[in-house]
């Protein structure tokens, strides 16, 4: 069953011509107002992002002994993002719906990324992200179910409904969640690190976030605590080329992204093909042994891709990238290209491969189903978690007038 | 007239200040090439170039502030925050750069300058995307601090802000922007920042209030004028300075006082307002001013708790009849 | 007992928690080999170390936002702003980050943090670094906001707020560090955060007030003693969550109130105990509330203005004169 | 009449094993509460300041020609050191008897600086700065009386008494202040810079900041901005090696300060020796020029010392710096070198060189005692300056039981 790069009938690729559809709302934060279509390119001259990407980019060959993993690690990658790109693929078809909520921020295209950042983790290492957070959650192991209530925002979900698409959390993964403003979880980030040399430990704290991040002053505030107090810290910039409608090189005064962490000393900063979930993967076995035993911080900076709009009520292209653009980058998807070298050194069976497929997409609709039998929180919940204490039971005082609670 | 949107009215008195003075420009996040995230910037990056109509990186601080100096040498800048949540990360700016630049220079350099951008809850947007800033800043003095409900008082007031000599906090609505629509005049208007505006008239009870919460009431006075109460809304409109004599005349008439907003209960606009009545209105009044407001939690995602936190006009009934008696 | 200063019982209080759990650690601008930028912190370095005691840089959103991700993992941090002036700028990490996170997660990720620092007016130091912070913290669900008076409660206060398993606001004074001295026990003692303190009683009058202006309003007592008005003064201690309960029962006694606090008269803490004043004891009120406050200007530096804006004791007997109906 | 180094009788050096005087509040900010005297070096190991500062900088050779300044000009920019050294002995005196509140930061020492980065601006570009500015204000033009008048809060002062110490301005002289926040006057900066480009002026802004500001995200967040937008801003980093009683290399992860500027492609990053005044303002021809013409930032690192305490009420030295330290510095003092240099090429003589700073502390007399018989503000002015329009007059409302307004 199928190539996972071609979309499911959700109608996120419009065919030509036709008007790219909304969030329910008309009007969610990303919308794209004009009747949009094939608009000029952005306006300021720039190399396409995959010329970048061409680069000084670990080759390929240096993964092909797949890092030395087993053939069942090396297939599990596989599954992951299989799984991932499914459970996102169903997402888009539910929210369509109307069964989730707000804003809503695909992750498909970037799979190679979650994939190879995540699994060479530690269940006690930390992992805390921004608010494109689906896969990496599942990645990390909360369950399909459990991400798709969330987002239905059910009493089943990880954050018990009350966090949605931007805010996943899991304490007992060390999941440290799912964050809606831009840049604010690095310092989050290097305080999980700060904790772990402050105790002696040896984990590391993984913090993935966009490209548009690199102009923030937090950005920078983080990179220089780390550095300087030696904190086993993993800056990973996931540089899709866009924050929203912006080409990261319209707004960022960078000759590559990279560049930003040479502002500081002993910031280890290197770049990675984030199409490539072994390069990803060898590159973190780097940072993580860095952090784990050298206790130093590293930058990494992954060139990526995202398929989608920035969010559901953003078309995939239209005012500032091409389809073209979309579709060059889309030719050289990280599942089929790792599907392909895992056929390749005889380590998969294009049957296996289906069947895997299969899997996921039935775990995607299971998810979807469960989610839609979870229950909706209880009014009293409105209450709830405001505060970890008796307190919680008093700030009711001042709401009158309200019949559910009267 | 002509009936437009929330939208539609930001647009054409952006627009309008844009054409009538060079000196006024627009930064913010996705403003020019995308339109404005929420299409309030529709195609003036087209008319007025990259240098008026900029396109900012995310740096909400660097670009508020950015706007302050620029309004220092003579600039009527524009700053769009994408939401006013955002805006948390420039309050500095705001606060201790805009707001006091003004006397701490013994008057010499006054902020010409407008921060607006959508405020308060959209739908399931959760607990960092949902909340009003209206209450932080009308407590900040050399602050202006306008929040129109209707696409007539939108147009006219973004006009004086954009005018306004000192700085003004201007607060919109992703709820409003599409929803909300009413007639316009064809000709040129501008409203003064600082009038609030009677909405309803009415004789048994006033309801204070403003932006997405004049709806509220006014659904809610159609209600209770099915059970015999004449309720009378007043839109403040501007939150900083407060058109207290408007809101002490109306209740001088009704003797009862509603007042109604969106967000959290606590130190907010409504609690000034009831400081302010019961000084001035104290011997008018017959029972104790009610108010109505958001819960005091951060905003749930989950569908139905979003609904339970934010205020309805079930919830504006509900006071109005208290502070009437009718129970 | 010993007579020590508001100073020394915070330091008391940090070297008490330090010792008793080894996840208390300080972090802020000079706290460690400077010992503080008003040596709250002093020596706490040389006994505790660097990991506990951590000079950072100048980054007020990064450090803070380093305590609430250590937090999150089960530190206990003090993170001290030199003043609540540059919390600005950490605004988005208090509200945004640490107030949230416990209900965003769903209950599981608590944030045991302390933000904490002098707040208000010194002497002269001119419009930013002069502001109240405590109406923008309390009107956020998810903090609770702290600013006692006394050396026995800035101790008994800090030691609970460390305890708190909740994001806990604590606002201190550079004017009281040295001035304030009071009587603080021998043993170990906690204040529960949340409840007021009757600081002087009396059957004509309540003062409502917190933090520096207690001062002023039990000087204004004495005073009004001597012209048979009998006051009683409550210290709020706590300003978010107030205690109303022990308002009402004072107001109900004397059926007078006056709201005394140092910051800018809107929006603020006042106005919402008018509120809450009004709302439970309406018919208890023989006259309106009166409000004492700083004035509705940013702070200015010549000397002499700096006093007019500053509220003090001569400004709260005419406002309990007032009350009395003695003019 | 003597060496400027020697401090006047204002008792900032105390003898040895005298304990240190303090602000008159006993407690300023920067107060130092032990009985400190001469305690350990910085904690953390690290090369003496002047190490850093012997490495790359221009070599005091490529200003001997005085760079095609006559022998007017040359001698001015002593004059202005002096007028700047002279004033702010007189306020530390004047301090210490209580004529002045609040923090008062002196800028003694780093007089080479100001002087050789105003002076080469045109009187409508723009400057901007931060709490440490009455040296920079007195070279700007402001006069002596103006500066004195607002430090004690009075009305002649340049801020009208309402901003003392901290925020002095002048808009006739484009003068915008300074700004007591830590690094929020850099995007203040940019806009300048960004309306002179707006206008198409060829003007550029001059921003003076601290070495503390390279930590702090509003710095990266303007240099980004700048670089990507070709704002003429020159970003002029004075590093006196302190902030407060933080030795920089304690809390900036970096080699030297100006490796900052490598973030942000488009931004030309220099150092300069800031005790030379002739090298700064070399220096600064260039960033003026290449603002000016190319509308291009520049970012300058000047290494220079404060001789005094971060405020008046930080001793000079003891807890977080040595005597020894502090006296090496001084030794290669400003003004004394640039005299040493003037006279050796025969532009001034021993005796004009004492009547000048004869005239300095005249001026500095005459305006202490001008600003002790200028007016402070009247009562209602506490109401003025807050809204420019008539709002202003309703903004009392609030305030009853005030006597001064009933
Ligand atoms: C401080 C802040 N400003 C603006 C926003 C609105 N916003 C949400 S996502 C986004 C773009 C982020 O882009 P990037 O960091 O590249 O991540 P990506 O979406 O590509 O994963 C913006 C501007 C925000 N959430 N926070
Ligand atoms: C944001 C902020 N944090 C803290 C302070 C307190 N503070 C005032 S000056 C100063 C040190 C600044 O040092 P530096 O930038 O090197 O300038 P210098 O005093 O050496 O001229 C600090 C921390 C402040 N004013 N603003
Ligand atoms: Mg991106
Ligand atoms: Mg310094």
């Amino acid at each position: 069953m199928s190539e996972p790069t071609e979309p499911v009938a959700t109608g996120q690729e419009p065919p030509a011509g036709q008007e790219p559809p909304r969030g329910r709302d008309g009007d969610g934060m990303g919308g794209n107002g004009a009747g949009a279509g094939e608009t000029a390119a952005p306006r300021e001259p720039a190399t396409a992002p995959d010329e970048d990407r061409a680069g000084e980019l670990a080759a390929e060959g240096d993964s092909t002994d797949f890092l030395g993993l087993s053939r069942d690690e090396s297939v599990e990658l596989l599954r992951l993002m299989i799984l991932a790109r499914r459970v996102e693929e169903k997402t888009a078809e539910v929210y369509q719906m109307g069964k989730i909520g707000g804003f809503c921020h695909l992750y498909i295209g970037q799979e190679a990324v979650a994939v190879g950042a995540i699994t060479p983790l530690r269940s006690d290492d930390y992992l805390i992200t921004a608010y494109r957070e689906h896969a990496q959650a599942l990645v990390r192991g909360i369950t399909p179910e459990s991400v798709m209530s969330e987002l239905y925002g059910r009493v089943d979900g990880c954050s018990g409904g009350y966090g949605g698409s931007m805010h996943m959390f899991s304490k007992e993964l060390n999941f440290m969640g799912g964050h809606g403003i831009v840049g604010s979880h690095l310092p989050l980030a290097i305080g999980a690190a700060y904790a772990v040399r402050y105790r002696g430990g040896d984990q590391v704290c993984l913090c993935f976030f966009g490209d548009s991040v690199v102009n923030i002053g937090a950005f920078h505030e983080s990179m220089n605590m780390a550095a300087r107090w030696g904190l086993p810290v993993i800056f990973f910039l996931e540089n899709n080329a866009y924050g929203m409608g912006t080409d990261i090189r319209r707004v960022a005064a960078a000759d590559e992204l990279v560049q930003r962490g040479k502002a500081f000393a002993g910031l280890e900063s290197v770049v990675v093909d984030g199409m490539d979930v072994l390069a990803v993967r060898q590159i973190m076995d780097e940072a993580i042994a860095r952090g784990r035993n050298e206790k130093r911080p590293t930058f990494i900076e992954a060139r990526c891709y995202r398929y989608m709009g920035h969010s559901m009520a953003d078309p995939s292209h239209g005012t500032y990238r091409t389809r073209e653009e979309v579709e060059k980058w889309r030719s050289d998807d990280p599942i089929l290209s790792y599907r392909r070298r895992l056929i390749d050194a005889g380590r998969l069976t294009a049957g296996e491969y289906d069947e895997m497929d299969r899997t996921a997409i039935e775990k995607a609709e299971g998810a979807a189903e469960f989610a839609d039998a979870s229950p909706f929180p209880e009014p009293s919940a409105v209450y709830e978690n405001v505060y970890s204490d008796e307190y919680a039971h008093g700030i009711a005082r001042r709401d009158r007038w309200r019949k559910e609670f009267s | 007239m002509a009936v437009i949107t929330y939208r539609e009215a930001l647009n054409e008195a952006l627009r309008e200040e844009m054409d009538r003075d060079e000196a006024v420009f627009i930064i913010g996040e996705e403003v020019g090439e995308y339109d404005g995230a929420y299409k309030v910037s529709k195609g003036l990056l087209d008319t007025y170039g990259e240098w008026r109509v900029r396109d900012a990186p995310i740096a909400e601080l660097g670009f508020a502030g950015l706007g302050v100096g620029a309004a220092m040498v003579g600039l009527r800048p524009v700053v769009e925050f994408m939401t006013w949540n955002f805006a948390l990360l420039a309050i500095d700016q705001v606060i201790n750069s805009a707001a006091k630049l003004y006397q701490m220079s013994g008057g010499q350099y006054n902020v010409p300058i407008v921060f607006r951008g959508p405020g308060g809850a959209a739908l399931q947007l959760a607990a960092q995307h949902s909340q009003c800033p209206e209450p932080w800043l009308s407590y900040v003095p050399g602050l202006k601090v306008v929040a129109p409900a209707t696409a007539h008082d939108a147009k006219g007031l973004l006009k004086a802000a954009i005018r306004d000599n000192d700085p003004v906090c201007f607060i919109e609505s992703e709820l409003m922007y599409n929803t909300v629509k009413d007639d316009v005049p064809e000709q040129e208007y501008v409203i003064p920042i600082g009038s609030a505006a009677v909405k309803r008239e009415g004789t048994d009870v006033t309801i204070v209030t403003y932006a997405k919460m004049v709806h509220q009431s006014l659904a809610a006075a159609t209600k209770l004028e099915a059970e015999g109460i004449d309720v009378e809304v007043i839109d403040l409109r501007t939150v900083r300075p407060i058109d207290v004599p408007t809101v002490i005349e109306s209740v001088k008439k009704t003797n009862r006082a509603v007042i109604v907003e969106e967000g959290w209960p606590a130190c907010n606009v409504g609690s000034q307002l009831v400081d302010d009545i019961q000084r001035d209105a104290f011997d008018w009044l017959d029972a104790p001013i009610a108010r109505v407001s958001g819960l005091d939690v951060p905003m749930p995602y989950a569908r139905n708790l979003e609904k339970l936190v934010f205020p309805n006009a079930d919830h504006v009934v509900e006071a109005v009849r208290h502070v009437c008696h009718v129970n």
